[in-house]
């Protein structure tokens, strides 16, 4: 009876009655519009920004996509299951900061410090989403509680100085290039993608994360442990804030409780510019893969025009809308 | 049919498509003052359409002095603006605020003011006056989120006739009222129809027609079947009309006496403070088992208590003979047991998810595996679809965008997937059509056989008559009686579920 | 701090010799306002300074950061007036923007010193009893000084340069700027300055610097106005892997172990002396309390130069810091 | 029937019906845990920080208070009705710096210039509601473009200079006191909380913003007019947020685009503390009042003690999430 009712696909879901060409598909998808923009912003700034379009640049841009794109996909399964979590910047400033005062100052070995360091930040996450869910308390407020907090505790350990770490092996982690070309942050980046997408979309953990998102209650009736999940994507944020302040750590040869300023903002700004909803309940990971590039390529094109900082600001503010203007768009004409 | 009486809505040849979807299809309609008119067919055919394009909440394909009220030919922006020129509306989903009061609530858009302020007093009273007509009073000053369904109903209810409308429509009012309440209803509509006020009366429940219209009309997939007076057809070539060709069934199955099997689910000495004073029965493996009972006798709370997603409770339950501790909806399907909500918007479907994804979420979180086995899940979602006549696009369809039955569906659907032994129930046909009621009943009688048990709780008492086994009888916090499904007919259970002076409703 | 500051008698009697407390009041303990634009290094050798003279003298701090904002900056001062602190020592936000603030000090009889970004309004003798801070412009000149005799003996007397700034972070930054480019001009060098970009947390500034390099890849100097600009550039310079040289501005520790590192990326760099600022800025605020005026009334203290050509100062830096 | 059912009132509900005491109504009251703590964190205050307790410094905590608390309010009302506002600070920048502009740079008069910039921000705030309803971009995109834009426009408008206003007429509005004692702003602080309250509980559009937070398609079929509400929500936060924009320049006696970094965590913390629920459809002005006295209480104390600048921090956080627990817990066993 329904069956000409023509029903964008979303990606998340399985859809074996469907007939439509892979073109009618792709065209049909939410993200294209958002592609669209990408692949015109990329066009425009490589036709007038100069030595924009270069191997070392494209591999620059991936490279500094990485510094906020592996928190944005985390963040993606954190907004998707109906919260938030706006401490990813102060989480990351406290992981440099640890780590750098376990080696400089306590001698532990890297690997420790590093573990330590992650363990004390998901922790952290884990316990916002469990006072989320045992008292009521929003993720709002408990992760703005953890970004006044965790900032102030990362500037009394390393008492603002920077705590200079030196391991040349451990700079390499942030800095190398894997076969001398590919930034190895950038490596990161895309095996963050694929773990997350293949989370999201492959198994039973992310599909509750949309369902506990859409509606909580009818996942909990399911049998969804609505608990379990939200510890899990706020661990999730956790966990890559501390790789984000981990790579800084190794990128500036020093722990730093200055880092990370605003970092919450890049990851929602390129999730939800990739289509991920406040809502809950709705979003895609690759939709986030081309928010960050968007946002990514946008602040390294600027630069490369010599564009006024204040200027850059202003544009990126413009942008932000207009791709999701773009996005919101392509949604309802779909 | 009082023919003589003045037209007072009449609408040529309406049309509504959605995307290349024709919801509705050139129906017609003339409705007189005074007149009930009931408006029949199953799920999707189009009755909520029609409905929102009468009451401006949609607008129609073509636009053009379709709709007369008294004569004149209106083009409401919106609903807003139909309301304040007559046209009332008790729509099928709730539209109440749950944070504002009951009387905010009943006046919401009208709030009177004085000296440019709200006057609070004045929306207290004019609503008293609004639910003082319906006959149960209601706490006027307590948010409308802590109502229970039934009451939220009334509160829609009062809120369409503050402004004395000329036209009424009411969505499926009684989807979420008791018998007693649904007589209520029905004289006040009898009431109101007397003044003059004309009536469109969505229902499923046929009882309900001759009691309360004059006339119908059926639709069936978007286009006008019949429009006949109640007395000149039978309830059995009504049903044939809304059904199309084949008629439901009657009768589901024969009830069985299974005293002798082995118990699958017991439930003992329930206790809810205030509410069950200590409830016992057993399911065996293959029964139905009807809970009939009014409304807030507490047999949606018994069923939560059961199935772990309420915990104010004492007493046990137990599995396979074996006493369950610490109850949760997770632990409960691991044993096998599965619940259905009774308000499937707010506990029931997840809205942006496909009819696939809805279907498969108890099967996964029962699974142990981690990881989605697509091949395999896309079998288990197409049968379930198949077995029970969803009617979707794909797998893929967002599931908010069926009709209210076929959400009904895929939330029903999801115990079969999951392969459950024992099926908690809770009010499985609100807002079903005559036709997946029937397949609903014959699926739940199959199951049966196969030796799976359902405990079904129903505010339509002919429908436990007609399916179940055995039927208790929840009065006063206890079990007050068990009849069998022989002995059951529906007028039998609301005698005894209405039975003795226990304390009203204040 | 040493204990024996607390000991309450012992009127004036040590070595600083600019301390003569005619009366008694010297006995009193002082409470001591400190406000700093944000946390950082500077700032927090600044603060610690300032912590080790006044509890020497048995007195308390009170520090707050205004995090680069006039409003906050305002808030943290009336608090701290509310908390009748004995005088007020403080960084500006910005000449303009801190007068109003200031003044409310003033006109709640708190004598109020400036130890950095004072110019103009706030060094007026009508506002401030005395002004102690790192020469700003002698800062980027140094470094700049520097970076024209790398330039002379390496690039032939002209340089593409490259520049991080921190304009909107502090209004010293524009100081550092002028200087350092004064001091090109004034030795000659050919200087075509091919971007200027913002970028003063070693976080930010890093990307920034890497994406600078890579639109121009004409640069061979680069110049940062501040410690995290400096940082910034040294990392992106070590990871694109080109030989550029960097000058920058402001020391510690990771910085000076740049200095000594045999990459050859640092060339020199230029650090203020905060606790000789701060101390300073603490003396004048002991004269004014006392009654006396300060003579000058503005004191600059000037930075000091960590290069590779001079690696003794900058080894004496990191003992300091061990010490 | 359930007439037995313990129920606390809101105090947004007129309840002749209800037969309690006041004392009893009092306790059941969502915010009286606040309170309690708020009143518990003044005593200790008096007791351990040196000269809190003085009448200056009252009227001190209020002057500031009104600096963050103005916009509260009016967040309030935004977070009420279903949506959020981060743009606030930014929108205050812009203020400050648009209306020195005009009068130093372009010799306007400053009551024109003050009445330009506030007609300018509440277009904007107006254009985000705006676009909210017509093209369903979620307000937290929309805001957080002005947030980024704005401070770039306001930077260029300045070039990040303070501009100096000279008139000291002008000053007295930032910095005055009203007969010599109350603080100006503090006035505004209680005006606008006055007519903010009066908003909410009293008028047709304040008990709409409840009906479109709590239930947007049902206000929509009431015939309420939600784009309406969401345009005016809007608009409020905005306008207090140019308002707060003309108290620093006052205060200040110069425009800055530097100020009110993070007034949005500020009134926004301030309605949470104060028991505004981030989904919408709940919250009161009183509570808010409570949340931003709170904070401003606590802000003064910590320097009153001559705590760490970064203990600060960590206390100001482990304070959010405290009060919020309390607020919550207070909530569930009522
Ligand atoms: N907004 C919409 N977009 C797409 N299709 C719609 C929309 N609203 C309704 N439909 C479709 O129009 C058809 C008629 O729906 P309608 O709600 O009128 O049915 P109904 O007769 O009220 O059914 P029920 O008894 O289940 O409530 C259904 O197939 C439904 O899926
Ligand atoms: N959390 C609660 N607090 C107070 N009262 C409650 C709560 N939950 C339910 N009740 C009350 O318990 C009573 C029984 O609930 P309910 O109406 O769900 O019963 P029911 O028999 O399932 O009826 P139906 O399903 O037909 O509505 C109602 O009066 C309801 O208001
Ligand atoms: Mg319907
Ligand atoms: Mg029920």
């Amino acid at each position: 009876m329904t069956s000409q009712t023509p029903v964008a696909e979303s990606p998340d879901t399985a859809a074996p009655a469907a007939k439509q060409s892979p073109l009618r598909r792709a065209l049909a998808w939410e993200g294209t519009g958002l592609l669209a923009v990408l692949i015109a912003v990329f066009i425009i700034l490589s036709l007038i920004a100069p030595n924009f379009l270069t191997a070392a640049n494209m591999l620059n841009i991936l490279q500094q996509a990485a510094f906020f794109g592996i928190v944005a996909f985390a963040m993606t399964l954190v907004i998707v299951s109906g919260e938030i979590d706006v401490s990813v910047g102060s989480q990351a400033a406290l992981t440099s900061s640890v780590v750098a005062y376990m080696v400089v100052t306590m001698g532990l070995p890297m690997w420790l410090a590093a573990l330590l360091a992650i363990v004390i930040a998901v922790a952290l996450g884990a316990g916002i989403g469990w006072i989320r869910d045992a008292l009521n308390v929003p993720t709002f407020i408990g992760t703005l509680a953890l970004y006044l907090a965790l900032r102030g505790v990362a500037h009394l350990v390393t008492n603002t100085f920077p705590i200079p770490v030196d391991a040349s092996e451990f700079f390499y982690w942030g800095s190398g290039r894997v076969f001398g070309v590919i930034p190895v942050p950038a490596v990161y980046f895309f095996l963050t993608f694929v773990v997350v997408a293949v989370i999201a979309r492959f198994t039973v953990f992310g599909r509750s994360v949309y369902a506990v998102g859409g509606n909580p209650k009818a996942a909990a009736l399911s049998g969804i442990s609505v608990r379990r999940v939200r510890i899990l994507v706020m661990s999730g944020t956790a966990f890559t804030a501390a790789i984000t302040g981990l790579m800084h750590t190794a990128q500036l040869a020093s722990g730093n409780s200055t880092i990370a300023v605003g970092l919450e903002f890049d990851a929602i700004a390129a999730a939800v510019i990739g289509g991920t909803a406040m809502a809950g309940g709705r979003g895609t990971i690759i939709g986030t893969l081309i928010g960050v590039l968007f946002v990514a390529i946008l602040l390294n094109g600027m630069v490369m025009l010599g564009l006024n900082p204040y200027v850059q600001q202003v544009v990126r503010g413009g942008l932000v809308l207009f791709a999701v203007l773009i996005n919101v768009a392509r949604t309802r004409t779909a | 049919m009082a023919d003589d009486r003045p037209v007072v809505l009449e609408c040529v040849e309406l049309s509504k498509t959605y995307g290349n979807f024709r919801a509705l299809d050139s129906v017609s309609l003339t409705l007189r003052a005074g007149e009930v008119r009931a408006l029949l067919g199953k799920n999707g055919a189009g009755k909520s359409t029609l409905v929102k394009l009468i009451s401006g909440t949609e607008h129609p394909d073509r636009g053009h002095d379709q709709i007369k009220l008294d004569g004149q030919p209106v083009h409401w922006a919106n609903s807003g603006e139909a309301r304040s020129g007559g046209i009332a509306v008790v729509h099928q989903e709730f539209s109440l605020i749950p944070e504002l009061s009951v009387a905010e609530n009943v006046m919401v858009g009208r709030w009177p003011r004085r000296r440019g302020l709200v006057d609070h007093k004045a929306i207290l009273k004019s609503a008293a006056r609004a639910i003082d007509v319906l006959g149960e009073p209601l706490p006027l000053t307590m948010p409308v989120g802590r109502l229970s369904t039934a009451h939220q109903q009334l509160v829609e209810i009062a809120k369409a006739l503050l402004d004395e409308p000329k036209v009424l429509i009411l969505d499926e009012p009684t989807s979420a009222l008791n018998s007693r309440e649904v007589d209520a209803l029905l004289a006040l509509v009898r009431r109101l129809a007397q003044r003059g006020v004309a009536v469109i009366y969505v229902s499923h429940r046929m009882r309900e027609i001759p009691l309360v219209a004059d006339s119908m009309t059926i639709l069936r997939d978007g286009r006008e079947v019949a429009t006949v007076g109640v007395r000149e057809v039978t309830t059995d070539e009504v049903a044939s009309m809304i059904a199309g060709s084949s008629r439901a069934q009657a009768k589901v199955g024969e009830p069985q006496d299974l005293s002798g099997a082995e118990v699958a689910l017991a439930v003992e000495n329930l206790v809810i403070d205030g509410l069950l004073e200590g409830v016992s029965f057993e399911v065996r493996k293959g029964e139905v088992l009807g809970i009939a009972g009014l409304l807030g006798s507490g047999r949606t709370e018994l069923l939560s208590s059961i199935y772990g997603s309420r915990h104010d409770c004492e007493g046990e339950v137990l599995v396979g003979g074996r006493p369950v501790k610490d109850r949760s909806p997770a632990k409960m399907l691991r044993l096998g047991v599965a619940m259905t909500p009774e308000d499937r918007k707010d506990a029931g479907i997840v809205p942006l998810l496909g009819v696939g994804e809805n279907v498969m979420l108890m099967a996964r979180s029962r699974g142990r595996s981690p990881w989605i086995r697509r091949n395999q899940e896309r079998d288990t979602i197409a049968e379930v679809i198949d077995r029970l006549s969803i009617a979707t696009a794909g797998a893929g369809q967002p599931i908010a965008s069926l009709s209210g039955g076929n959400q009904q569906k895929g939330v029903i659907g999801r115990c079969l997937a999951a392969e459950m032994s024992v099926l908690l129930l809770d009010e499985p046909t609100r807002g079903i059509d005559v036709g997946a009621k029937a397949q609903l009943y014959r699926l739940i009688r199959e199951l049966a056989q196969r030796g799976i048990s359902s405990v079904f709780v129903s505010s339509e008492l002919d429908e436990l008559a007609q399916v179940c086994d055995r039927v208790l009888v929840l009065r006063d916090g206890r079990v007050r009686e068990t009849v069998s499904g022989a002995e059951a007919t529906g007028d039998r259970l609301l005698a005894l579920a209405m039975k003795t002076d226990h304390e009203e409703l204040v | 701090g040493s204990p024996a500051a607390t000991t309450p008698a012992a009127p004036g009697g040590t070595e600083t010799p600019a301390t003569q407390a005619p009366e008694t009041p010297a006995a009193k303990a002082l409470t001591i306002g400190l406000v700093m634009l944000q946390g950082d290094e500077y700032f927090r050798n600044i603060e610690m300074g300032l912590q080790e003279a006044v509890q020497a003298d048995g007195g308390t701090v009170i520090a707050a950061n205004s995090t680069n904002d006039p409003g906050t900056e305002a808030s943290a001062v009336q608090n701290m007036i509310q908390r009748q602190i004995d005088a007020l020592l403080i960084q500006p936000v910005s000449g303009d923007a801190s007068v109003a603030t200031m003044k409310l000090a003033v006109d709640a009889g708190i004598p109020v010193i400036c130890y950095g970004n004072c110019g103009g309004p706030t060094v007026d003798p009508t506002l401030v009893k005395g002004a102690a801070q790192s020469d700003n412009t002698d800062l980027g000149a140094a470094t700049g000084r520097a970076a024209a005799e790398y330039i002379k003996a390496n690039l032939d007397g002209a340089a593409k340069i490259g520049i991080l700034n921190c304009d909107s972070a502090a209004e010293t930054c524009k100081l550092r700027k002028a200087g350092f480019k004064a001091a090109l001009e004034e030795a000659g060098i050919k200087a075509d300055y091919v971007a200027d970009q913002e970028g003063y947390l070693a976080d930010k500034a890093t990307p920034v610097a890497t994406n600078m390099l890579s639109a121009s890849p004409e640069i061979n100097l680069l110049w940062a106005a501040n410690e995290g600009g400096t940082v910034g550039l040294v990392t992106a310079v070590k990871a694109s892997g080109n030989r550029v040289a960097v000058f920058g501005t402001d020391i510690s520790e990771q910085i000076a172990g740049f200095v000594l590192a045999e990459d050859d990326i640092l060339q020199a760099t230029t650090g203020q002396d905060p606790v000789g600022t701060v101390q300073a800025a603490y003396q004048m605020a002991k004269n004014a309390i006392a009654g006396q005026a300060n003579d000058p009334i503005e004191q600059l203290v000037p930075g000091v130069t960590y290069s590779r050509a001079d690696t003794a100062t900058v080894e004496a830096y990191l003992a300091g810091l061990g010490g």
